[in-house]
């Protein structure tokens, strides 16, 4: 019928906390495989080390659960041996842009064809809460207990001066968007970035006053604004919130990729 | 058929691994072993394969597992700081049960070292270098000829076992050239499917499941996390965390004597040269051109697992001599295996032991 | 280097012998070999490096310097009379391959070529046959005339005698 | 087709309380066996996918299950809230 | 003046690190040890310390390094899948003798394996891990005290010896909490500058060369390639190569008498225990507890180098038991040392050993 | 005098090969570092493993020859322990963009001061003439026996999308333009990035037709573009030649910062 | 977790004794740990885990059928009756820890000191003035108050008699 | 001020060739000791550096001296090319 089908139901309920986003964009990205029709048996989950990269094995394809970051390293084997496979991979702040930042940057420069959803919920969730390279300058976390005083990466612009051919960022506030931005990713050859802002009550929400698990959805809610809107700002030279989430697509285009079937 | 050629090591391995059936490589360039990403590089695309030049090498080695799950046969090859980098990820390998290659030709370490010389530095290193128990296979060739040969059998053990196989060679064995003779074919073993019905990490009595290769319908979960024979994690279940690590290390451990590959000579003598890679050349040069009462030999064209009966070929052996490009390696796994004195003949920087070093020290030996 | 690879093959592949090369690298591999070494023999080759070659040669005063100056007084040495000013303490046949790489043959690259038809008549280790099939299987498509040439002239230049030790 | 929840599945994070358009999910307010407040439907019949699933034959809206992190919430197949007699509230 | 607490493992080892003079952290968090840097992160800051939070654990150790040649000690704290990560440049602090302290808290393996559960499955892989020859220091403590006091130790090691020092704990080690007295003032070896005239990597009669810290006018080359005394490259020198890595691996090594930190137990015993880290109190409580012919009990605190003279301690010892939380790697070292039976107690999967199941052992042994 | 105080002479000469463009980078560098009046005894320079990285090794200060890919990495460590210090970088396109990319992108996120010279030569000199994440398509390497097929990075626009305050871009051609933008990278708080194109006439040179070492020289002197002239033409929707090489300042700005001293 | 790292500490800091705290983690250590055990001795602890403990505190029912199930049947247990369905085949003592937290002391999160109060006074395994010294040393400045007040509405609870096994 | 080339340092590369305004460098002709044709110098008393360095004391041009990559060019103080007699080329 929808998404559950593409679901391991014999391993839910999952292990992640209650009110984590991580299980809304599962939702979401099945959603968007099944509306496209991509076929169960020749589509390959691949995922890193996290709470996040957890996803991959609660879906009913085959998938990969690797090590932590080199999840994007792993797909370029599988996609680059057997391009007739889809292949998604699932990530998190921490997997995708710490440790993996490397191969982040190489699979949008290679402009590989993968789609990659990203769960950012600036923190390490998995590890119980440390800072990570997109948490924002102030907030709290166990190895920033005076506030994080590194600057943060904007993923989406990195992955557009990477190279990738489509890159769109959401929340998980907004399934819709998402699951559509998720399929227009699948749908678009070569790298596919999709950074979803995600919460994690337990170990983002609770250090930062965000207390309820609806709370930081709240945030999603209210404080996203269209890409479209930014840019309208910027050119204008007017003030921009400096909490602004900017959501929507960052970039599609054509550019040469790897990893498409001849 | 075979072919005659004049050929490098490194390319003789490539073409090995081709003609075992590989037909994907992830590396990254490092001395001495680049020859063989090269020459994958220009010979892969035209059998159909695919060569990808990978940002490093956790990334090559990921590759290559990712491409092994495809159900394809991979390869890296590498030297000893690019193997470093890898160990995360060959213990990845191991723990999911992926078969793969991974050539190292050795050069002097410790860190960046000597790029250009030969070493044995990074035996034990493919032996304990995972964090965690894990059981190796490695072999050793010494000439052009092994490093074709061995790297066909390398990817038959990689099968036959479902893990890593490594290819321990050392520069001077690498980029040397000399006579081989191609064989117009050679054996391959296939990639055994997982049997219909079975789980897919439960393993029969030879304690190595089939493989469900991505894409064919399977719906397998992979992970490096402790898994159940479902291959679903259970991390925090002591029982399969030990089952499953013992099966690991035992697949590989109780076929010692399966996999053991080496060479017998002068099995009745006193003193006995334990080997592998380059300096058995000095060896055999030495078994050859000596005078006086003959010298054992014992060869290893494996290393891991251990075969430790060998040592058990030379009834009458007083003691065993282990020339290694190394500070003495091998010697330190002969020594838990034996009672009689073990004398480790390193040797650093690159230079081959010449066969009158060896004369001397087995004069020693005898005389003490 | 591709002088040392080209004659290990003719030793191998046409004249039915063994051969082992080897090669000595600078720092990392970048402009590839600074030394290269051959052992040819008519039964397998064990211990593969050579420490007191037979037969030198020498195409530049730095390799002489580090390789030819220290040569057996009973070795044989072939120098590029051109590139290497100093003369050795063993007998020594003067080739001019680069200046006939330049004047002769118009290609400086093919130095080495003449070198090893000097090398191949003056001292026999592989038959003219082996090394003109030899030269053939390495050299790109287009310029087997020119190498063809250069072995020619190498040959020539083979057939003089070796000087005394200097 | 009937809205429900599945206790099992159901942590109570009461995202689905907050997505709804017509808020037919209400904070829960008793404890269930696992100690979860799991929240009640308040008047499920009001669901635009309730209603109208059958005549588009697909999932209509459908934010709340989209939404649900634990993949608590479907609709199952019955009879009681056919499209008879509903009060519709745009 | 000493302070009592109630402290967990890891909160303790980076507070011995303060103590010690660490006054840098780079790292990386993982599931156990965490809170190592959790800890610094809140600290450092506090005593006018540099803590960092790397991109990744190769980063980690890299920056480790760095600061070390300010003149700073420094630290990290990893477990298996990033001390994996870190070998590459832990052979680089080998080479250029840096010294750094690596905390490894050890969990579950081989690959993410069991991030939660307790392990040793690390101790050959921080011996053998690197590429080339290396030496190791490394030890183990089985008490929150041990904790703190062998962090502290391992900076001293770290200086004396200019070399890194591991702390190799385990998960129950260093998530376990207990009493602990917290010295008013411990002993600090500071960090001996290179003497003037010498060039910065010429060792004397110690083998050890004065530090020239940056920034101090030393202007000294420092390189993981081989090296020559002044610190130049010398990549292709034979002997170079062969007398520094000589003499790294025997600064070390023939200190092992110096360096061993052993407990005895019951010296005339037949049968002997040796055991380290957690395992070590299930060890020592059956010591306590048990009736009939007392068990002799060796207990390292420092592993490597390995100390070998002290299985001497037990004239009368028939067997060594070795238990383990992995599949026997220590007493595989053992094993090269003695011809005495050796008997491995694996455990694998995070749960200590029980006093009851090593009894049982002693009691089998016994009866061989 | 000049640069040459700041020269280990008795480690002359060099390596490098006839012709190499990292001399003439290492000139322009330290004339930089000599003209802002650095204290040779308060400056490191950290290097990691390649023939541009080899250049720490004949600089007259402390210097710190690192891994392969991994010198910001370890600057980070030297910086950030003792922010006194003037710390700069030297590094290739292989040892920054491939397997150094994560340190590279994570040097700029964090903003930490380090001036960062990067010899582009579009290949791994080192070993051999392997394609190399600059390599251009097309273009021939020992990997790439039928020409470079993946994208290449742009890695000054990767330096400003992952946060650096400084990027500049220059070749070896322009020496006077090339020590301005070191010496202003060094003034500028923060991470100064400043990418040169270099020549490697042993290893891209000869197998891309520019055999003479001037060959390569003579495209910078051609085909570089200045970014004001670059930016223009997009703005205007002209053509820009697809082999312009665009060099000039990209980005100078004050973000916030790591390791200066407080 | 917080509870037996008071309880140990009271135990090690205050009543001179010694204690060992060990847990149980999830799958990573995200939300910290899932069950916590402490021994607690007059002498230094050597082997310092629990198979069989004396003492269970079971705040909620899947940690009932985790661990309370198969508690030894002299133990003695104490459940949080307001989460924990189940009953014990050990002796018990019903403290509504969780419902007091809630409506006595207005804060649902001093639950678990209530609980330790209850435990103090049911058991004497540390003095009332150390657990109150402990609490004191790990709780957030400003809840001082709060926390001795749960733990005294413990002392209350825990001064009941043990129900026999269920 | 006299422009110099070191031979023990020059690798023959021709960059100084092509880089210097007045042409001073041209490609060498005979190969040297170590077999490198070291560029021979055509009137260096033209050099920029050579006639004005004294009057401004510092190095003016020196786009030869940055560019080389091989640290072989350089100035020695000597008479011979003082600021005399020059036919200056602008
Ligand atoms: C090599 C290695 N280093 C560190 C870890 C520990 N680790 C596991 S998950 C994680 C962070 C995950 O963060 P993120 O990707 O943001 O995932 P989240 O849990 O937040 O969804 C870390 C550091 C590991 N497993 N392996
Ligand atoms: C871990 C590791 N992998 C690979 C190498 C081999 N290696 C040395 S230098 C180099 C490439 C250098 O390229 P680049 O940084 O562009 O420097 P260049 O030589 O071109 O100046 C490589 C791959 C190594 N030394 N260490
Ligand atoms: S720790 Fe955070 S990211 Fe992980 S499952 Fe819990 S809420 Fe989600
Ligand atoms: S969103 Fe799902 S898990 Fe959350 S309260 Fe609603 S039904 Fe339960
Ligand atoms: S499908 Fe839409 S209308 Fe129906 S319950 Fe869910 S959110 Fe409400
Ligand atoms: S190989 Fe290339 S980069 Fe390396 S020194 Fe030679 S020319 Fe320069
Ligand atoms: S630029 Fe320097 S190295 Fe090149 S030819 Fe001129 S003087 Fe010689
Ligand atoms: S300094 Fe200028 S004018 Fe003088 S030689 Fe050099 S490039 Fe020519
Ligand atoms: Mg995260
Ligand atoms: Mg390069």
């Amino acid at each position: 019928m929808t998404f559950e089908t593409w679901l391991r139901a014999d391993r839910l309920p999952h292990i992640w906390c209650s009110g984590c986003s991580n299980g809304t964009i599962l939702n979401c990205t099945l959603t968007a495989v099944d509306d496209l029709g991509l076929d169960p048996d020749r589509t390959v989950f691949v995922g890193g080390i996290g709470c996040s990269s957890r996803s991959v094995g609660y879906v009913a394809t085959d998938s990969l659960h690797t090590t932590h970051g080199r999840a994007l390293a792993f797909a370029t084997g599988v996609k680059l041996a057997d391009p007739t496979l889809n292949v998604l991979v699932f990530t998190g702040d921490g997997d995708l842009a710490a440790i993996g930042g490397n191969h982040f940057i190489h699979s949008c420069r290679r402009n590989i064809d993968l789609t990659v959803v990203c769960m950012n919920n600036l923190i390490y969730g998995m590890t119980g809460g440390q800072g990570s390279p997109t948490t924002p300058p102030g907030a709290l976390s166990t190895t920033t207990p005076y506030g994080a005083s590194e600057p943060a990466f904007d993923l989406a612009q990195l992955a557009v001066a990477a190279g990738a051919n489509y890159v769109a960022r959401w929340t998980s506030y907004h399934v819709r968007e998402l699951e559509r931005a998720i399929r227009a990713g699948i749908e678009t050859p070569g790298l596919s970035f999709i950074e979803v802002r995600a919460s994690c009550p337990t170990n983002y929400g609770r250090r930062n006053r965000l207390r309820d698990v609806t709370d930081q959805i709240e945030i999603f809610r209210t404080r996203s604004m269209l890409k479209a809107k930014y840019d309208r700002l910027v050119a204008a030279g007017s003030p921009v919130p400096p909490d602004a989430i900017v959501v929507g697509e960052f970039v599609r285009r054509a550019n040469p990729v790897m990893g498409v079937p001849p | 058929m075979t072919r005659l050629d004049f050929m490098q090591g490194n390319v003789a391995s490539a073409e090995g691994a081709i003609a075992a059936g590989c037909r994907f490589f992830g590396g990254y360039p490092i001395t001495p072993s680049t020859e063989i990403a090269e020459r994958m590089a220009a010979r892969l695309p035209r059998v159909g394969g695919t060569f990808i030049q990978m940002e490093d090498e956790i990334a090559s080695i990921a590759a290559v597992i990712g491409a092994s799950w495809t159900g394809m046969k991979a390869m890296t090859a590498t030297s000893g700081p690019g193997f470093s980098l890898m160990l995360e990820n060959l213990g990845f390998a191991v723990m999911t049960e992926t078969p793969l290659v991974v050539v190292d030709i050795q050069r002097g370490g410790p860190s960046t070292g000597q790029p250009t010389m030969s070493s044995q530095g990074d035996m034990l290193q493919c032996r304990y270098g995972s964090h965690g128990d894990i059981a190796t296979i490695a072999l050793a060739p010494a000439s052009v000829q092994e490093m074709y040969d061995l790297t066909v059998k390398a990817f038959n053990l990689a099968e036959r076992f479902r893990c890593p196989a490594f290819v321990m060679a050392d520069e001077i064995v690498g980029h040397m050239r000399e006579r081989i003779e191609i064989p117009g074919s050679v054996e391959v073993a296939k990639r055994r499917p997982l049997e219909p019905g079975r789980l897919p990490f439960a393993a029969g009595p030879d304690l190595v499941p089939g493989f469900p290769s991505f894409g064919r319908g399977y719906r397998v979960h992979v992970t490096g996390l402790t898994h159940d024979e479902r291959g679903y994690p259970a991390t925090n279940d002591e029982a399969v965390h030990a089952a499953l690590v013992e099966r690991l290390v035992t697949k590989v451990e109780s076929s010692r004597r399966e996999i053991a590959d080496y060479e017998v000579m002068n099995p009745d003598a006193d003193v006995v040269i334990v080997c592998y890679g380059a300096p058995a050349r000095t060896v055999l040069q030495l078994a050859a051109e000596q005078a006086g009462p003959p010298v054992g030999v014992l060869r290893f064209r494996v290393v891991w697992p251990f075969p430790e009966h060998a040592l058990g070929e030379f009834p009458n052996a007083e003691a065993f001599i282990v020339p290694e490009q190394n500070m003495g390696q091998l010697a330190r796994e002969i020594e838990r295996h034996t009672s009689l004195p073990v004398v480790p003949v390193p040797k650093l920087g690159g230079d081959l032991h010449t066969p009158g070093e060896l004369a001397r020290v087995v004069e020693e030996v005898r005389r003490r | 280097m591709l002088a040392a690879v080209i004659l290990g093959r003719a030793a191998v592949m046409y004249d039915g012998k063994y051969a082992v090369q080897t090669q000595v690298y600078g720092p990392e591999a970048r402009g590839g070999a600074s030394m290269a070494a051959v052992v040819i023999d008519t039964v397998p080759i064990l211990y593969p490096k050579v420490s007191d070659p037979d037969l030198l040669v020498i195409m530049s005063q730095e390799g002489f310097e580090k390789y030819g100056a220290g040569a057996r007084r009973d070795a044989r040495m072939l120098v590029d009379s051109g590139l290497v000013l100093s003369r050795p303490g063993c007998p020594y046949l003067e080739v001019p391959a680069t200046d006939d790489a330049r004047t002769v043959l118009k290609k400086v690259i093919v130095a080495n070529i003449v070198m090893l038809g000097a090398l191949v008549e003056a001292t026999g280790v592989v038959s003219r046959e082996a090394i003109e099939r030899a030269v053939l299987d390495s050299v790109p498509k287009g310029t087997e005339e020119l190498n063809l040439g250069a072995l020619r002239q190498g040959y020539i230049r083979g057939g003089e005698a070796f000087h005394e030790a200097a | 087709m009937k809205l429900v929840i599945d206790e099992e599945r159901c942590k109570g994070c009461n995202l689905c309380t907050m997505v709804c358009p017509y808020r037919i999910f209400r904070p829960g307010t008793r404890a269930n066996r696992k100690g979860i407040l799991v929240p009640e439907l308040d008047r499920p019949e009001r669901c635009t996918n309730c209603r109208l699933n059958r005549l588009y034959g697909r999932t209509l809206c459908g934010i709340c299950q989209l939404t649900c992190p634990d993949q608590a919430i479907s609709w199952v197949d019955e009879k009681p809230y056919e499209p008879v007699r509903m009060e519709v509230e745009y």
